[in-house]
């Protein structure tokens, strides 16, 4: 192994940021070990700048050009006698009313009842946003696609709808009934009603079972991503920070 | 406590200082690795070898700093070896955070091999629209990239002249940390007619076989294994030194090796001496 | 006939390929309407086990005896997701069992609307159990929007107050691992649910009890002793029935060749 | 206090949302686009109450001078940074992100901490895997069998002979039995939303406005 150490030097304005970013991943890597003060520092740093970080979003994306732009806009266009910039002024003061809301339980308890007023309303249109969709692509479409891979196995079915391929091999009658099987043991598995007992058992038992397996494969399959995440830490401290080139 | 006991309680900082010592030595130390290279990655590197030289690729670029442990090898190497046999290369990415990188990536290597910006490669940045970017890059270019990645108009730049939409390259290469691999396959190939080779992450490339079977895709380099190989083939090929990849991937099989291994003791010592069970069955249980 | 009448007037249109979709909510509302009302009419409903739910009043009553506080985090998702939703139920059930006993309850918030919202949640938990004194307001907090500045804080809570009990309800992301280890490793029981089907490995693994997808949505009702919120429980299980009988019988004639099951739900087009 | 007044909000503007999707008329379409646009608005606002928090929290342990109050101190600078250069300082046309000692705070002090956290998941999913992946009983064997056969099956650990069916065994677990699991889990998933967002609309479950028991 020969080294070429070549370290960021710490006075060179690029140096100084490579050396603080070093500093800070030593800090949370430090975590490893026990909770220490650099790690402490750390952790404040970073709750600090994070939320900082959202504020200056929030300002610059939302209200800058969300609703101060859109005041500005439509309020020239009243100037100039267009109705249209109504709009534009309306729309942003409702959003801001209803966002204030929120504040009342903080400056003004007797108010609080205005505030619930301002819960009901964004849990309720955000539920009913929710259904519609929720039941096409997690209730429709994971039943149709079981049936689909049923049709692909039989000659007759595939033949009549333009979107399947006709499959003939076993393997994919297999497979096909393999999912329709672990769907619906899967789905037995989460019956309320049912007491876990005699044919019901042996269902629910093959459901989680086939659950676990799904479990282990997604468990597996994270492990690389991860690694690669500190390898490129890794590869940060030895060469943006130490210049150690292998 | 006897040892078996010891082999089921590990503590978890040993096995911290285990993982990092697997990771760090492969990175400071990397050998060329003996692996086989798999269908789909020599698939993808003789597709390449065959494009002729002074012809066009166009490079989608669809990844971000977020995913370059996975593709940004690949890019590499491709780059490397486009470059090499003095092909012409248009970068385009339908990633918003993906110019940058592209950007640094490509001056780095086509300094190398004295490559003029303009002439023989250009970076004409990001596209919002997904597969509408793609399916409009089929009748013209130059009207959804009007200007490269630094503003230069499309019409000043010598290389863009003669590059009007698919029929003008040879391949298109997608480098995919998401599903941008279907729009090229449904438009770029389905209703082009280019052809078309791709590389994808670790967690996408099960979705992308079906295509290459079905001859869509001409080559598929898959995750840090497929960039790992496709360093080994540009080692023989161009004697290039394996980089980032090569030493990642010896990382990776490591760090999964030791994972099992752990595994592996634990259960060793857990059937050693059967102990009554925890809370931790009765979760597993229930 | 009605809809040819508001399209003539108000030119208000169907969407299409909404058809089945429709079919589905209506039959579900008619199920809900209809368990809701034996409900309502006196009728209790029987509910197997869930072993993650039996444990919550356990989990709870350790953290009493040891004199240590319980820790809930409703997930880093904002209060337009539903299951954020849900484990703010949860949470209301948890903080009527924790003012009970007099145990502390702290909540780490991510999204400052959900923060607000737990803060009232509690304090009205804390307000029917008559007292509303030993309500904290403070221990209910923001820290950041931040994924992993988010994470980092609450592994300091988790490890610096040692909370005896803990609570991971609602969606996670990649944090899920970070926080349940870290609990885990404090020697803390942790009961999380989520619907976040890739997380659900790492909370398998890292906690005692875990509630898996629909589980989460039954907790609510489960815990809220009430039967005309348990009664929705029945609907579920009503659509789930329906759901399963029209997979098994639609597979056998579509493996016999009929493409009818497909067409109603639309997937052979 | 009545809470009939919330309800009818609640149940009003979740119809309205359920209508959206099924119906295709100019203002109510137009409405539902304005409550999905606007939300950020309320949440941008309600940042204001999260940053008040996290400022009483803080200021509270300084005050007290409890344990580690000189850490709150670090927690001020780091918000104030980020305040100071993304909302009071311009340069030429650059402000906010665009800054460059605001994209120099992002890249050389939040990046990294993020990137760092996150990479702690490789030491954390090793550790997990080992006190978890214990053959106890049938379950707890599948899933280890499992996660070990699709993680020799991503990196060549094992090869030649057998082994080199590695990668396809693993691609067959994630297609069908993960596939199947997924599969059960959504369903019953999709369920569970719909009621309890129905439930909301229908006011059955009014827990967020407190007195659910009536």
């Amino acid at each position: 192994m020969i080294f070429n150490l070549l370290i960021a030097d710490p006075l060179s304005p690029e140096g100084i940021g490579v050396w603080i970013a070093a500093i800070l991943t030593i800090g949370i890597f430090s975590f490893l070990y026990k909770d220490n003060p650099l790690f402490k520092f750390v952790e404040h740093l970073y709750v600090g700048v994070g939320a900082g970080y959202i504020v200056v979003v929030a300002w610059h994306n939302d209200i800058a050009t969300n609703v101060i732009q859109p005041l500005k806009d439509g309020l020239l266009a009243i100037q100039n006698n267009d109705p249209s910039g109504w709009s534009d002024v309306i729309n942003p003061i409702m959003a801001c009313l209803i966002g204030s809301f929120l504040f009342f339980p903080v400056i003004a308890p007797r108010l609080r009842w205005l505030t619930k007023y301002a819960f009901a309303f964004i849990l309720g249109a955000f539920s009913g946003v929710k259904v519609g969709p929720v039941i096409s692509e997690k209730l429709i479409t994971q039943v149709s696609s079981t049936l689909n891979r049923i049709c692909a196995t039989s000659s007759e079915c595939a033949a009549q709808s333009a979107s399947i391929n006709y499959t003939p091999e076993s393997s994919a009658l297999f497979n096909a009934i393999f999912i329709l099987i672990g769907v619906l043991c899967g789905l037995i598995y989460f019956f309320f009603s049912l007491e876990h007992k005699g044919a019901t058992r042996i269902a629910a038992k093959t459901g989680i079972l086939i659950l676990m397996i799904g479990f282990g494969a997604s468990f597996g399959l994270t492990v690389m991503g991860r690694v690669s995440l500190l390898i490129d830490r890794i590869q940060f401290l030895l060469v943006d920070w130490l210049g150690l080139i292998g | 406590m006897n040892i078996w006991d010891k082999l089921q309680s590990i503590d978890r900082r040993w096995i911290f200082l285990v993982m990092f010592i697997v990771i760090i030595i492969p990175l400071m130390n990397p050998k060329s690795l003996d692996i086989n290279v798999s269908e789909p990655t020599r698939k993808a590197f003789e597709r390449i070898e065959n494009v002729p030289s002074g012809s066009n690729v166009l490079i989608s670029w669809d990844f971000d700093p977020g995913s370059q442990a996975e593709l940004l090898p690949t890019a590499k190497a491709m780059l490397h070896q486009l470059f090499e046999k003095n092909v012409n290369i248009v970068v385009i990415t339908l990633w918003p955070a993906a110019p940058t990188l592209a950007d640094t990536t490509l001056n780095e290597i086509s300094t190398l091999y004295n490559k003029q910006e303009g002439v023989d490669w250009v970076n004409l940045g990001f596209k919002p629209g997904l597969d509408i970017v793609v399916k409009s890059m089929g009748s013209d270019i130059h009207e959804i990239f009007p200007a490269d990645d630094k503003g230069k108009r499309v019409e000043n730049i010598p290389l863009m002249k003669d590059i009007r939409n698919y029929d003008d390259f040879n391949l298109v290469i997608d480098l995919s940390a998401g599903s941008s691999v279907d729009f090229y396959v449904e438009q770029a190939h389905g209703a082009y007619g280019a052809d078309l080779v791709a590389a994808a992450t670790g967690v996408m490339i099960g979705d992308f076989y079906p295509y290459l079977e079905a001859n869509q895709l001409q080559g598929l380099v898959g995750a840090l294994v497929g960039a790992a190989e496709y360093e080994k083939l540009m080692e023989k090929a161009y004697g290039l030194e394996p980089d980032k990849a090569t030493a990642g991937m010896q990382a990776q099989a490591k760090a999964h090796l030791a994972i099992i291994i752990f595994i592996v003791l634990g259960n060793i010592g857990f059937f050693a001496k059967r102990k009554k069970t925890s809370p931790k069955l009765e979760s597993l249980n229930k | 006939m009605i809809f040819n009448f508001l399209n003539l007037i108000f030119q208000i249109q169907i969407k299409e390929g909404k058809g089945p979709v429709f079919l589905v909510l209506v039959l579900f509302i008619c199920a809900l309407v209809f368990f809701l009302d034996k409900a309502r009419k006196g009728a209790s409903f029987k509910i197997r086990k869930i072993a993650g739910l039996d444990a919550v009043n356990e989990a709870i009553g350790r953290a009493t005896e040891m004199g240590k506080s319980i820790l809930y985090t409703t997930g880093l998702e904002t209060a337009s997701h539903i299951a954020t939703i849900a484990s703010l139920t949860i949470l209301s059930r948890v903080a009527k069992r924790a003012a009970r006993y007099g145990t502390r309850l702290q909540v780490p918030s991510f999204d400052p609307i959900v923060m607000t919202l737990s803060q009232e949640i509690v304090r009205e938990s804390y307000l029917e159990e008559g007292m509303i004194d030993s309500f904290r307001k403070d221990d209910i907090f923001y820290l950041t929007q931040e994924q992993f500045a988010y994470t980092a804080a609450v592994e300091g809570v988790l490890i610096r107050e040692k909370p005896a009990t803990v609570f991971l309800m609602g969606y996670f992301y990649a944090e899920s691992l970070l926080l349940a280890e870290t609990g885990n490793s404090i020697g803390a029981i942790q009961i999380a649910g989520t619907d976040a089907v890739t997380q659900l490995p790492f909370f398998i693994v890292s906690c005692d009890y875990t509630l898996i997808g629909e589980e989460l949505y039954a907790a609510s009702a489960y815990l809220s002793e009430d039967s005309s919120i348990i009664s929705s429980l029945k609907a579920q299980d009503f659509g789930k029935a329906l759901l399963w009988i029209f997979l098994f019988i639609g597979s056998i004639f579509t493996f016999f060749g009929s493409v009818k099951f497909l067409s109603i739900i639309g997937g052979s087009s | 206090m009545s809470n009939r007044g919330p309800l009818a909000v609640a149940f009003i503007a979740g119809m309205l949302m359920i209508g959206d999707y099924f119906l295709d008329w100019g203002p109510l379409n137009s409405y539902a686009e304005w409550v999905q646009k606007y939300y950020i608005i309320i949440a941008a606002f309600a940042i204001v109450l999260g940053v008040a928090s996290l400022f009483k929290l803080h200021l509270g342990k300084l005050k007290r001078k409890e344990d580690g109050w000189r850490y709150s101190i670090v927690t001020f600078f780091g918000f104030f940074a980020m305040i100071v250069t993304g909302l009071f300082m311009t340069s030429g046309d650059l402000t906010g992100t665009k800054h460059p000692w605001n994209a120099w705070l992002y890249t050389n002090v939040q990046l990294p901490l993020g990137a760092t956290m996150f990479s702690l998941l490789a030491f954390f999913i090793a550790s997990a895997a080992y006190r978890a992946f214990r053959a106890r009983s049938l379950e707890a064997t599948l899933l280890l069998l499992a996660a070990c056969l699709v993680m020799l099956g991503q990196v060549p650990i094992l090869t030649g002979g057998v082994f080199e069916s590695l990668p396809e065994i693993k691609q067959w677990i994630l297609d069908i039995p993960n596939m199947a699991s997924k599969r059960a889990i959504m369903i019953g998933v999709g369920l569970g939303m719909m009621s309890t967002a129905l439930k909301i609309i229908f006011g059955i479950e009014r827990t967020y406005l407190g007195g659910s028991e009536e």
